[in-house]
């Protein structure tokens, strides 16, 4: 069966390779990707909502004012996607965007900087996600066709950096000439979408696939390859089989084996893995607001009880390695590497339990807490439920979908969470985290020493100065054990040995994808 | 005259249960946790952004209000939109209901004509080796959850032999489309999803069969000289038929439990995984639009079963 | 049908091999979940280093995602399983043997207000509001059962209606009536006893069906993470199937086997309670 | 031994046909049966249930269960040998020869058919020719057994009992036969419509000129329809002759039990509940007279020895060791039970 699968393999191969030509590492052109993603595909109108298997493809279709490439610090970076150029005013309240001349929307109308400014009005006004990110936008000017201006309200130095990290989620420019004065929700393009990216939209075949081809009047060097087309699957089991029978060029980072079964993918003939480090981490988030983790002894007990290495190398395989640290090996700029999560020492765990006041039951429980969780990070999960045992701490598990668990998030209602914060593009997002009533400060800690410096950090345009402050804002988090720091985290994907450019992973492609889901960088070896 | 008493008997019957498969969902959906608001928003958003959306879809109205609402529209057939999708509730369903009643229909199709078939096979010899076998094979065929056995086909005819398409409907390419594309894409997830209906069926055709070859009218056929499968068919099969197409009629309501499976197993783009996904991200007009479709789907091809089996059996009485 | 004739039931139970063999796997199955601490098997809790281990000499299962011993856990699942199975078997009997039982005894608008909702609940897409019910209130293994139970008791009351309806006329129904017992103590010490079999039959076969269904939650990932049930194993094991197939193999394969198990062990018991039907 | 008789229809040769039980023990349901029909006879066969009328009715039809088999003798219909005959001659034979009417007129018919649609298809596998011919025929068999033709598009759940009977009496004329087994043909009907029915019948016989065996347990019955009387008992034929003869000159004891039991006014049959003790087992071996034991002239001969068939009157004959002795009839059987 082998044979035949390769001789798939091969079809597949020939398809896509109409030039022939020697092993050469230059690009070439041409070539039908087949990709996967998971879940429904709602809607390929990138402003209005959080739409995860969709977001992936509108960055093929549309493009955004500045972008940045993933997580890792140098490469989160802000550069120019439909901005040629910009400059920000001394005071730091004026942003000025280049736009490229030569952009055309797929209909052929022209682009220009009245598109920007609808789209990013229109996200304002309708409070649509990104708008979270252009809070401090005062007014958006279009002094020529070319030319778009951001007036801030206040000075904020992670203002860009985090915008473009959010336009690789959503907030790519729309055409104004087909969504002007329409309900942006129900409008006939969010299904046939046209835009000014690298590839233009083919077929939607709900629940089935999504196929574009490239765009010859892309205002860059065109893409490599011919055609896209992303297989939608509705579980994560069989894209691993169409991937290993060569029914798949590439597994996205969501759709791949348990990580012991990585290295063993991997080391298939033909197949090649891509490995991109996150600003993001794994860890623990507490309930600060009620009974027991608003005690810091039980806090701090946890934090003693769990065996990272144990951890990294049952749930993650050793492949996502431990972490003591209030940032992570992605952000490395900003990490304060003095700052450290002590080591497992149970005993040191019960005895705070004991004075928090928490003896051991009949039964040997201390504690019942609830922990609320999805599957995505079940794995990890249940290795710390068993190590909390250890000190007598009986967790009771909620396992839910992604809806119950936002939403016991926002409403407190839990003890425990996995979690993943962010320590990027920029420091900023400390804020958001621990911030008092920021958005995504779950476990409603608050600190008005940390809430002081998170403030002066935005108003700080000079690194040193800033790198001090936020060294202080993780010596809090330590103090108060304001969560739990788990293990680092990062993406895997697999590909075809023959395929390169792929973003989440290959450093060729930063700079020219124009978003995670890009793939304009992407070409197939002959 | 009484058939279309009964005609209209079944239809109001029929309007009853979609009501209150209507308001039963309604009342579960919103009365259940889980802020759909924030699934909408998603991660990234702030808190403003959820409320303007909780307030755009009447989400912070009291229930029986939006309820209200919704059955008055749901009256004027109008389901509303899609909250994730934007696009109205009816055609995103319609679009993916063909492909549903595809796989229902051919699996159900399948499953009667097999397992009637190997009914009357171990029926005919009935106490024997084949006997056992069948009967045996069946309850298994029947004990064997669906999704399980399609993990198991895929890995075994898709990932190690690739003589099927593991999931999906049709090819990407637009050269390969074709009947025979549709064909082989359908191959895996029908069998898997026949396999249950086979041994439900084989084990009430072999019961029905055995039943009527007891009946005096067989001996009566025999003594006039009709050959003995002329007899078998005619007669005994012809009888065996009635029980098998009730059977047949209860099996569509567990058919759509199977569907749900096997499109999630397969990637197949029908409803049941549509509407399991609206499930899970909470979309409340097209969850209830699914289940009221589906429900009205059930009820259409019972009303239809109904009829077969009038048609096949002269005793009945229309009353 | 009557459920006194005892010695005449065992009898025809016995005369069918494969209800007996049934019969003698489900007790297996029970005795296991019943005796599972004193099983001299590894924690099924317990993690190890060795995950995603192929089935070997000390692992004859292997072992799963997180290096736990598969044979154990799975030997564990078989509690869950038989839980989910019996009771929600049980209360979908119960509530069809009450609703049905009034219905078919007392009849009148009763009986057309029950037969109504049976009806209902007989071309409900009843799956799909499972899905509904424990994705939106939550996995917790008793609200499965509760939930399931509460959407299949409608054929059981069908059945049980028939039965009341049929017994409500017997002699010694009557004689009850006449000797002053009250309505609902001759409904259910005289008619319920007597009508039951059928639904006890039915009951039977809902076990296995109600196992499959848990089963089918877990795959959809509505399964209840805090108890090992094969449901939940096979889940488990899905995302590795292309190099860890063991792993929601084997507790696949012991879920046909049980499920079988109650289906011949049901079909023999509604033949010896239904001496009408044709047996080979 | 049977004196011959001219223009023999079926001559029934020493029939032997045996049940393999499923214990494995055998049942000589039919143990040496000697009978023959002529032309426009009228035999009756007569006995307890379970005695092994019906085993030879059904193996005249040829339509003997997989675990019956025939142990011995023949059957000469017209001089050929019917037990020989591949399938093929048997289909043939089978109501274009000899036809039947069966018991439990309730079941004999399809119930997914219309009956006119049941029978012309029967008349169309015999004679092959037009629907509409086949219909002709049919209309012309109701009116014969005087069903109202409309009929002919009911269902048989739409006919009263006798209605089906009738149905079922057309059915057995479909193809003229010459020989009509008529099996218990009225049993499940009320009384009044039994007469009714049993009188068309052998009207229509007479009329038609066809020739019966009558099966059944009803002596009054026979008496009235038929010219000769078979009684069976235990596998065997105890008495056989004339219905004359056998009237005024009973002479086996289980005939005359059989005669007691005979109402004098047509009333409900009282079976032979004069007669103490049980039917013999069949799948046993059984020495002797099959009757000894239930026989109040017992003796030890009896017990040791098959009676031999003895002579009488005509072609009277009885198989009982004091067959024409005159000691015989002066057995009182009430006198017995006391």
């Amino acid at each position: 069966m082998k044979a035949v699968r390769f001789y798939f393999i091969g079809v597949l191969l020939l398809l896509n390779c109409f030039s022939s030509g020697a092993l050469a590492q230059t690009p070439n052109f041409g070539g039908t990707l087949i990709t996967s993603t998971f879940g429904n595909i709602t809607s390929l109108n990138p402003i209005w909502k959080y739409d995860q298997p969709a977001f992936m493809i509108s960055q093929n279709i549309y493009s955004s004012l500045v972008i940045s490439d993933w997580g890792i610090a140098e490469g989160a970076k802000p550069y120019g996607d439909l901005a040629k150029s910009w400059e920000v005013s001394d005071d730091g309240l004026t942003y000025t965007f280049h736009l490229y001349d030569n952009v055309y929307w797929h209909d052929g109308v022209k682009f220009t900087s009245a598109d920007v400014k609808f789209t990013y009005d229109t996200v304002i006004k309708k409070k649509y996600p990104l708008a979270s990110y252009l809070k401090l936008v005062k007014e958006i000017q279009t002094p020529d066709q070319k030319t778009v201006v951001f007036k801030l309200s206040e000075v904020n130095a992670p203002f860009l950096p985090m915008l473009a990290n959010a336009s690789n989620w959503y907030g790519q420019i729309i055409a104004k000439h087909l969504y002007d004065g329409t309900d942006i929700q129900t409008n006939p393009y969010n299904k046939k979408p046209v835009g000014t990216g690298p590839f233009k939209f083919v077929e939607w075949k709900d629940g089935q696939f999504v196929s574009l081809q490239v765009n010859e009047k892309y205002f860059r060097e065109q893409a490599y390859l011919d055609k896209i087309i992303w297989r939608v699957y509705a579980n994560k089991e069989v894209p691993q089989a169409d991937f290993i029978s060569g029914n798949l060029h590439l597994l996205m980072y969501e759709l791949i084996p348990p990580f012991h079964q990585l290295k063993a993918l991997a080391a298939k003939p033909g197949v090649k893995m891509w490995e991109q480090k996150s600003i993001y981490d794994r860890c623990i988030v507490f309930n600060h607001k009620r009974k027991p983790f608003n005690d810091i002894r039980v806090r701090e007990a946890i934090s003693l009880a769990i065996n990272r290495d144990e951890v990294s190398q049952l749930a993650w395989a050793g492949l996502w390695k431990p972490n003591y640290h209030a940032s992570c090996a992605g952000a490395p700029l900003f990490t304060n590497s003095n700052v450290r999560w002590p080591e497992q020492d149970l005993k040191r765990a019960q005895q705070l339990l004991d004075e928090a006041g928490y003896p051991p039951g009949p039964d040997g429980v201390r504690l019942k807490p609830v922990l609320i969780a999805t599957a995505y990070l079940q794995s990890m999960v249940e290795v710390i439920i068993q190590q909390l045992k250890k000190i007598g701490v009986q967790v009771k598990f909620d396992l839910s979908d992604t809806t119950t668990w936002q939403s016991r998030l926002n409403s407190g209602d839990f003890d425990l969470t996995p979690y993943y914060i962010r320590f990027g593009p920029d420091p900023d997002s400390y804020g958001e985290h621990f911030g008092t009533g920021e958005a995504r400060n779950f476990g409603k800690y608050s600190n008005a020493t940390f809430d002081e410096l998170v403030k002066v950090g935005q108003k700080t345009l000079n690194f040193q100065k800033r790198k001090e402050i936020y060294d202080k804002v993780q010596e809090i988090l330590r103090k108060d054990f304001a969560y739990l720091p788990v293990t680092e985290s990062g993406y895997f994907q697999f590909s075809t040995a023959k395929l390169h450019g792929v973003t989440f992973g290959d450093p060729t492609s930063y700079g020219k994808s124009f978003g995670w889901g890009g793939y304009r960088a992407v070409w197939f070896e002959k | 005259m009484e058939r279309i008493a009964y005609l209209i008997r079944r239809i109001l019957e029929m309007i009853l249960v979609v009501l209150v498969v209507a308001v039963l969902n309604f009342t579960l959906i919103h009365l259940a946790p889980g802020d759909v608001a924030v699934y909408m928003a998603g991660m990234e958003a702030g808190p403003e952004y959820i409320a303007t959306i909780r307030h755009e879809y009447g989400l912070d109205l009291p229930l029986h209000i939006q309820m209200g609402r919704y059955m008055s529209r749901f009256l004027h057939g109008d389901f509303g939109r899609s909250f994730t999708r934007g696009e109205p509730v009816v055609d995103i369903i319609m679009n993916r209901m063909p492909a549903t009643l595809l796989l229902m229909g051919s699996s159900l199709i399948l499953g009667a004509v097999l397992g009637t078939l190997g009914g009357a096979l171990a029926a005919r010899h009935i106490g024997s080796k084949v006997d056992y076998l069948i009967s045996g094979l069946c309850v298994a065929a029947y004990s064997t959850p669906v999704f399980w056995l399609g993990l198991i086909l895929i890995y075994a005819f898709s990932v190690h032999l690739n003589w099927f398409p593991s999931s999906g409907m049709m090819s990407f390419l637009e050269e390969q489309r074709g009947i025979v594309d549709t064909l082989r894409h359908m191959a895996l997830p029908v069998l898997s999803l026949t396999v249950y209906f086979i041994g439900q069926n084989i084990k009430v055709a072999r019961a029905s069969v055995a039943e009527a070859m007891q009946d005096d009218y067989i001996t009566t056929f025999r003594a006039v000289g009709f050959r003995e499968r002329t007899v078998f068919l005619n007669h005994a099969l012809r009888n065996a038929l009635l029980p098998i197409v009730s059977m047949t009629g209860l099996q569509f309501t567990q058919l759509t439990a199977g569907a749900v499976l096997t499109e999630t197993v397969f990637s197949w783009p029908g409803m049941g995984q549509l509407v399991f996904q609206a499930v899970l991200s909470r979309d409340y007009p097209l969850i209830m639009g699914g289940y009221i479709l589906m429900s009205i789907m059930v009820v259409l091809f019972t009303l239809l079963v109904d009829f077969i089996y009038v048609v096949l059996d002269p005793r009945i009485e229309l009353k | 049908m009557n459920l006194r004739g005892k010695g005449r039931l065992i009898r025809e139970l016995v005369r069918q091999k494969m209800a007996m063999i049934g019969f003698f796997v489900v007790c297996i199955f029970f005795l296991i979940a019943v005796l599972l601490q004193s099983l001299p098997i590894p924690d099924p809790f317990a993690l190890s280093l060795y995950p995603f281990h192929p089935p070997s000499s000390e692992h004859f299962m292997g072992t799963d995602n997180l290096g736990r011993d598969l044979f154990s856990r799975v030997l564990w699942g078989t509690r869950a399983s038989l839980l989910v199975g019996i009771l929600s078997a049980g209360l979908s009997a119960v509530i069809g043997i009450i609703i049905g039982g009034i219905a078919g005894y007392y009849g009148g608008w009763i009986d057309d207000l029950s037969s109504r909702i049976t009806d209902v609940f007989l071309v409900m897409p009843i799956f799909f509001l499972l899905i509904l019910i424990v994705s939106l209130f939550g996995s917790h293994i008793f609200f499965a059962i509760f939930s399931i139970g509460l959407v299949t008791w409608p054929r059981n009351a069908r059945i049980m209606r028939a039965q009341a309806l049929a017994l409500k006329k017997r002699a010694y129904v009557t004689a009850a009536i006449g000797s002053g017992a009250s309505s609902l103590r001759v409904l259910f010490f005289h008619v319920v006893p007597n009508g039951v079999s059928p639904v006890i039959a039915y009951t039977v076969i809902l076990i296995g069906q109600a196992v499959l269904v848990e089963a089918g939650l877990s795959f959809l990932g509505l399964g209840d993470p805090n108890v090992i049930s094969w449901g939940q194993l096979i889940r488990s094991g899905q995302q590795s199937f292309a190099n860890a197939w063991w792993i929601s193999f084997f507790p696949g394969l012991m879920l046909v086997v049980m499920v079988s198990a109650v289906n011949f062990f049901g079909d023999g018991l509604s033949v010896a309670l239904n001496p009408r039907m044709m047996r080979r | 031994m049977t004196p011959y008789e001219n223009h023999t229809l079926l001559e029934v040769q020493d029939l032997r046909m045996h049940y393999r039980l499923a214990s494995g023990a055998v049942l000589k349901a039919v143990d040496g049966v000697t009978f023959s029909i002529r032309r426009g006879d009228k035999l009756g066969l007569i006995g307890e249930s379970g005695c092994g009328k019906t085993s030879i009715a059904m193996t005249l039809m040829g339509l003997l269960p997989e675990n019956a088999s025939i142990r011995g003798g023949s059957i000469l219909y017209e001089g050929g040998d019917v037990l020989s005959y591949s399938p093929k001659q048997w289909r043939e034979f089978r109501w274009e020869k000899v036809s039947m009417v069966f018991q439990s007129a309730m079941n004999a018919l399809d119930p997914v058919y219309r009956v006119g649609k049941q029978l012309s298809d029967v008349y169309r596998l015999h004679r092959k020719c037009s629907k509409e011919d086949a219909n002709k025929h049919v209309e012309d068999l109701f009116k014969l057994t005087g069903l109202p033709v409309s009929r002919i598009r009911c269902y048989p759940h739409q006919l009263s009992g006798g209605m089906k009977q009738r149905v079922i009496i057309a059915m057995s004329l479909l193809c003229n036969p010459s020989l009509i087994i008529a099996d218990e043909p009225t049993t499940g009907l009320d009384v009044i419509i039994q007469d009714q029915i049993m009188r068309e019948i052998v009207s229509l016989i007479d009329q038609l000129g066809l020739s019966m065996l009558l099966v059944s347990h009803d002596v009054s019955v026979v008496t009235e329809t038929c010219k000769k009387i078979l009684v069976m008992y235990g596998g065997k034929v105890a008495e056989y002759g004339d219905i004359a003869d056998v009237f005024d000159n009973p002479s086996h004891p289980y005939t005359m039990g059989l005669l007691e039991a005979f109402p004098n006014i047509q009333g409900p049959i009282k079976g032979l509940a004069a007669l103490p003790g049980t039917p013999p087992n069949l799948a046993v071996d059984l020495i002797g007279c099959r009757f000894a034991p239930r026989c109040p002239r017992k003796e030890a001969l009896c017990e040791e020895e098959d009676p031999p068939g003895a002579k009488l009157h005509g072609n009277h004959v009885a198989f009982c060791h004091f067959a024409g002795d005159p000691g015989i009839k002066s057995v009182n059987y009430c006198e017995l039970n006391g």
